[in-house]
């Protein structure tokens, strides 16, 4: 695109100009789904309460209802308090959406359908995700409100706490696949459900539920949300909020749900791949088939994290919260103790190379074993060349990841 | 056309223009948690010129531990001795004039330093020829931490190849030293005033 | 079972400064207008001191300027949530003043509908606990029974929140025609319904974290408080003037078998059907009142079974109530009643006139509430909005 | 300014490197806020890691650190995050024996 602008402006300009194209149109995306999650979240939410939720907008079902409260906030009167830090208090909703939206960046939709393909994807997911905390932490702190503060506060603790046990739980898919590059994961999830990690062992199981707590606890949904918890601090951070600003707050958290949900589908849920691989032939022909195979992956893998987060919403509508200190127990008594577990598990399972359901499946070792990144191959013929002993030591290693 | 401005060099002004004016604005804020803000800022954009420079690992490690974890842990601390009489904590004129002349004259310094080595200061033509799979992947790392050297397959000294080159040593002591840290932090923290608190609720 | 009153030694790494913080008057969880002034030391409450008077409304001192039953609509407001059972109280102080007799029918009424009212009254406590906790939905599955109750009631008088149905005298109307039928239908159908809340608030394992070994009231501390209803009966005090009261209140209930909800022995008389005491819980906590509740609810509804059959039984006249300008006989005269919040009384001085000289009311509201500044000392944040949950709190009624 | 832009060396990332050095010493030297102060070691190590980072990159020279630039700095970012523990607890302990976090009034050798 940068190309085709070059021809009537400055290169520089060209350059602005696309970015800015693209990053409207991230941003459409991200408040698209923010639209579309609020939706269903008000939808299920009244379904789960013996309500209908909104039925009028749009036509049947609501569906426009997002966008009515979309307007209404815009046209909202934006309020900041007289004792709020103004400056902080304005930049903090940015601070905590622009994060979030970061994430999508090296989040895989489908087989290289990513914004930005970096090798360290489900580390920059992770740490890119744990930023949103500081506009959180911001608006606490700048509101001015005592309420505000006490959310932030709890907001901070709550999670450096859980990025701990969420990163462990994210590092175990790492190990077994040998890669952080999200779309070589998902690629080695390729064939049938049993080829999912999740059925990998019995610790991969019982990690992903790990994951889910720690990833439900670090987008501060219920029954985590403590930094907003209505019944003890108002509305927690953004108590103070009102109008666009205060719908940032939630375009952020919804989009980091999708993104943790996503995440957990690349991670433990093949991403892309099915559970029946129906288009397994179709992405080989390639051409055309190819693009429409990755298609029908792409809606796979919203399917599946659109399905994680209604299981978010689900949870915040059944359960109570905690109270903070059952929290940080939550996080340091169970989530890391069962995570390392997990992990030292997971590893031992792969070291003494036990059976995965996948083995007696499909014993077509097609699957896993024959995506590698290219340093190891590369690493490989270079074992081959020269023969000396850091090679052969690579390659010992190469042979033991497959 | 294109070729006059290449993205790299683009995203290097951004990511080093924004790192820069905030971390100048750490230093002429006076308020602690803009002080915060303005590092997170700065600590962040420079996270951008890891990225931009090949070292995405490191990057995103900077993020992570820099920006979420040592960030967070400070604005905690800021927070927890945030009264008002020290959220805004000036320096006297004079301080100011003597600290940036001397300020500056370390920038002149090193910037001269900077650019005067030819070796330095040269482009390297072949850039878009590189393909650096090895540095961008998080196993080379990985891999050097335990020992071995992925890109020193042709090493030709023998005790370098023998993974003497690896830095599970370093590593180690790292670690060990982050235990003996944590440890430490926790009994420098340690609590000093009990409040007897009669019956929790009851 | 943990012990009460065990001592605790919370340590604080840092010293901070105290945090002086106003929950309320509009705050979500201090249940109206209630403003609780908060000393905090971070999340740890240091002090608690309520504020009240923010929902005065001088209805004491209207009822010295009406006539007992142009006052009638005024004790509705007092305690919104079980109007029906604050009519009952006033009507039977007049009637204790009057020395009226009330005729069979009207008495299996009065019993029907205060233990409906009751049941409405619980199911919004119940609600409301949840919502104090952060689950928003068994609010809404408490609130969809509420309104079938207020239907029943809406068909008998007319009014849903503010009945003014029960007056001195007996009540302003006989049961409609088929009335206890869709009564029984209700009764049949809400059953299965407890269930549910059970599943979701008192065994859910979250719940249990929050509230148990939460805001424990000792035995003695509920009775020397004067704390009523469900919080006296939650510290193991086996007292409800159903059974214990003035001979004038508990005639109404002669012939009905109740056993007093309150634990003997580790257990509750009808937990069999319900889920056992959790092994956390101290006897006086959070979780003790709430479950308290929960099973006068099933009470309630035994009780309005037997009443349906006693009202079927029962014939002759349905008692009207006594004309508005009724002189008052020269006396003065106090009565309390077991409202769903605890006993609420009613005292009524009279000069002879129609209207009574002085009116006061004794609420329970206030009595349970004025253990909160003992109770949140240095617990959580949290805490707090658990605790004053509990003791279910009804504004109206405190400020009057 | 294209000229600039298409001519990005190692020299122009120590530059960077440079300032960020500068701003943390002078912030450290400067700030009476101890938790100013460790602000200015954040920038000053970040100042160090930068460079590491440049003279490992291989998009920037022929013969470069390789990994031993980027291990390194993981290595400084690690020491980092500790020195920040440390420092903290030390701004905590020394705020909880003074009541201040002045760094100018902390000149008695007890705690």
């Amino acid at each position: 695109m940068a190309e085709f602008f070059a021809q009537y402006m400055p290169a520089w300009g060209a350059y602005l100009l696309t970015a800015l194209i693209s990053v409207a149109l991230l941003l459409a995306v991200v408040g698209l789904g923010a639209l579309f999650f609020i939706w269903a979240e008000r939808k299920v939410a009244g379904r789960i309460q013996d309500r209908l939720g909104p039925t009028r907008t749009g036509g049947k079902f609501g569906w426009l209802q997002s966008l009515a409260d979309g307007i209404k906030l815009i046209t909202k009167e934006d309020l900041a308090p007289a004792d709020a830090d103004r400056l902080l208090f304005r930049l903090a909703p940015y601070v905590s959406l622009a994060p979030s939206y970061a994430a999508l960046l090296a989040l895989p939709f489908a087989d290289g359908w990513v914004g930005w393909e970096i090798n360290t994807s489900v580390f920059f997911l992770l740490a890119i995700l744990g930023l949103e905390v500081f506009g959180v932490i911001l608006a606490g702190y700048a509101s001015g409100s005592k309420w505000s503060l006490f959310g932030g506060m709890r907001q901070a603790a709550q999670v450096v706490s859980y990025e701990v046990p969420l990163g462990m739980c994210g590092v175990i898919p790492v190990f077994l696949c040998g890669t952080m590059s999200l779309t070589t994961i998902g690629n080695m999830q390729a064939g049938w459900a049993t080829n999912w990690l999740i059925f990998h062992d019995p610790f991969t199981f019982m990690v992903f539920w790990v994951y889910f707590t720690c990833a439900v606890a670090s987008v501060n949904r219920a029954p985590f949300d403590l930094a907003e918890a209505e019944s003890e601090l108002v509305a927690g951070f953004h108590t103070e909020y009102s109008g666009l600003r205060w719908s940032f707050f939630f375009m952020a958290e919804y989009n980091s749900m999708f993104v943790v949900s996503g995440l957990a589908a690349v991670l433990f849920f093949g991403g892309w791949n099915g559970p029946v691989p129906i288009f397994a032939s179709w992405k080989a022909a390639g051409g055309g088939w190819e693009i429409v195979a990755d298609l029908a992956g792409c809606l796979n893998f919203i399917g599946k994290a659109v399905l994680g987060v209604m299981v978010m919403i689900w949870v915040r509508w059944t359960l109570p919260r905690l109270r903070i200190d059952q929290v940080i127990t939550t996080c340091l008594k169970y989530c890391v103790p069962l995570a390392a577990f997990c992990f030292v598990g997971a590893l031992a399972w792969q070291l003494a190379s036990l059976p995965s359901p996948n083995d007696w499946l499909s014993p077509d070792p097609a699957g896993r074993a024959a995506v590698r990144e290219p340093w190891v191959e590369r690493a490989e013929d270079g074992a081959e060349r020269s023969g000396t002993s850091g090679a052969e030591e690579l390659a010992r290693l190469a042979e033991d990841k497959r | 056309m294109l070729a006059a401005i290449d993205l790299h060099g683009f995203l290097f002004v951004l990511f080093a223009l924004t790192a820069c004016v905030f971390a100048a604005g750490v230093l002429f804020s006076s308020n602690i948690v803009r002080m915060a803000f303005n590092l997170v800022l700065s600590l962040g954009s420079s996270a951008g010129l890891f990225f931009l420079a090949g070292a995405e690992f490191v990057g995103a490690m900077q993020l992570m531990i820099y920006v979420g974890g040592t960030l967070v842990l400070l604005v905690f601390g800021v927070m927890l001795t945030a009264q008002h009489r020290f959220l805004e904590m000036r320096t006297n004129a004079g301080e100011w004039v003597l600290s940036l002349l001397v300020g500056g004259a370390l920038l002149m310094v090193l910037l001269q330093a900077a650019f005067s080595v030819s070796q330095w200061n040269t482009p390297y033509a072949q850039r878009d020829q590189v393909e650096i799979d090895e540095s961008k992947s998080a196993t080379p790392i990985a891999a050097a931490l335990t020992g071995v050297r992925v890109d020193k397959l042709e090493e030709t000294n023998p005790r370098l190849r023998a993974g003497k080159s690896g830095y599970l040593m370093p590593f180690v002591i790292v670690s060990m030293h982050l235990l003996v840290v944590l440890v430490g932090a926790a009994y420098l923290a340690r609590p000093r005033m009990a409040v007897r608190q009669m019956r929790r609720g009851g | 079972m943990a012990t009460a009153n065990r001592e605790q030694i919370i340590e604080l790494d840092v010293r901070t400064d105290e945090l002086l913080v106003n929950m309320g008057p509009q705050h979500p969880s201090t249940h109206g207008v209630l403003r609780l002034v908060l000393k905090t030391d971070g999340e740890i409450v240091t002090h608690v001191e309520p504020h009240i008077g923010y929902l005065h409304r001088c209805a004491e001192k209207i009822g010295e300027n009406l006539t007992p039953r142009q006052w009638i609509p005024y004790t509705d407001r007092m305690d919104y949530l079980a109007a029906m059972n604050m009519n009952l109280g006033w009507s039977l102080c007049v009637e204790k003043l009057l020395g009226y007799e009330l005729p069979e029918k009207a008495r299996h009424i009065r019993v029907i509908i205060a233990e409906l009212g009751r049941i409405a009254s619980h199911l919004v406590g119940m609600g409301t606990y949840g919502l104090d906790l952060g689950t928003f939905s068994p609010f809404l599955y408490a609130f969809r029974e509420r309104e079938k109750i207020l239907d029943l009631f809406e068909e008998v008088c007319g009014a849903r929140l503010t009945n003014s149905y029960i007056t001195p005298g007996g009540v302003t109307g006989d049961l409609p025609a088929g009335w206890l039928e869709k009564c029984e239908a209700f009764l049949d159908q809400f059953v299965p319904v407890i269930t549910e809340y059970h599943t979701l608030l008192t065994t859910n394992a979250i719940f249990i974290q929050r509230t148990a070994g939460i805001g424990v009231i000792s035995r003695e501390m509920a009775i020397d408080y004067g704390c009523t209803g469900p919080v006296l009966r939650g510290s193991g005090v086996d007292h409800d003037l159903r059974r214990d009261g003035e001979e004038r209140y508990t005639e109404m209930y002669d012939g009905y078998a109740f056993e007093v909800i309150v634990e003997k022995d580790g257990h509750y008389p009808r937990d069999h059907d319900y889920p056992p005491v959790p092994p956390e819980a101290v006897l006086g906590d959070c979780w003790h009142r709430f479950y308290v509740r929960m099973l006068e609810v099933m009470q309630a509804i035994d009780i309005v079974r037997e009443g349906i059959e006693f009202y079927r039984a029962s014939s002759g006249d349905w008692g009207h109530p006594i004309k508005l300008n009724t002189k008052l006989p020269k006396g003065e005269v106090y009565l309390e009643t077991e409202c769903p919040r605890g006993q609420m009384g009613f005292y009524l001085v009279s000069d002879g006139s129609a209207i009574p000289w002085r009116v006061r009311a004794r609420s329970s509201c206030f009595c349970n509430l004025s253990v909160t500044e003992e109770l949140c000392r240095g617990c959580l944040l949290a805490d707090v909005a658990a605790i004053v949950g509990s003791l279910d709190i009804v504004m109206g009624e405190i400020d009057r | 300014m294209a000229g600039l832009l298409a001519t990005i060396t190692v020299s122009h990332y120590l530059a960077v490197g440079a300032f960020f050095f500068v701003t943390g010493v002078l912030c450290m030297a400067t700030k009476r806020n101890a938790l100013g102060v460790l602000m200015g070691i954040e920038l000053v190590l970040n100042g160090a890691n930068l460079n590491f980072i440049a003279f490992g990159s291989q998009y920037l020279r022929e013969e470069t650190l390789g990994l031993d630039g980027q291990l390194i700095a993981l290595f400084v970012i690690i020491l980092a995050a500790a020195e920040a523990a440390v420092a903290l607890a030390i701004a905590l302990s020394f705020y909880n024996a003074h009541s201040t976090i002045d760094v100018d009034q902390g000149d008695e050798l007890k705690g």
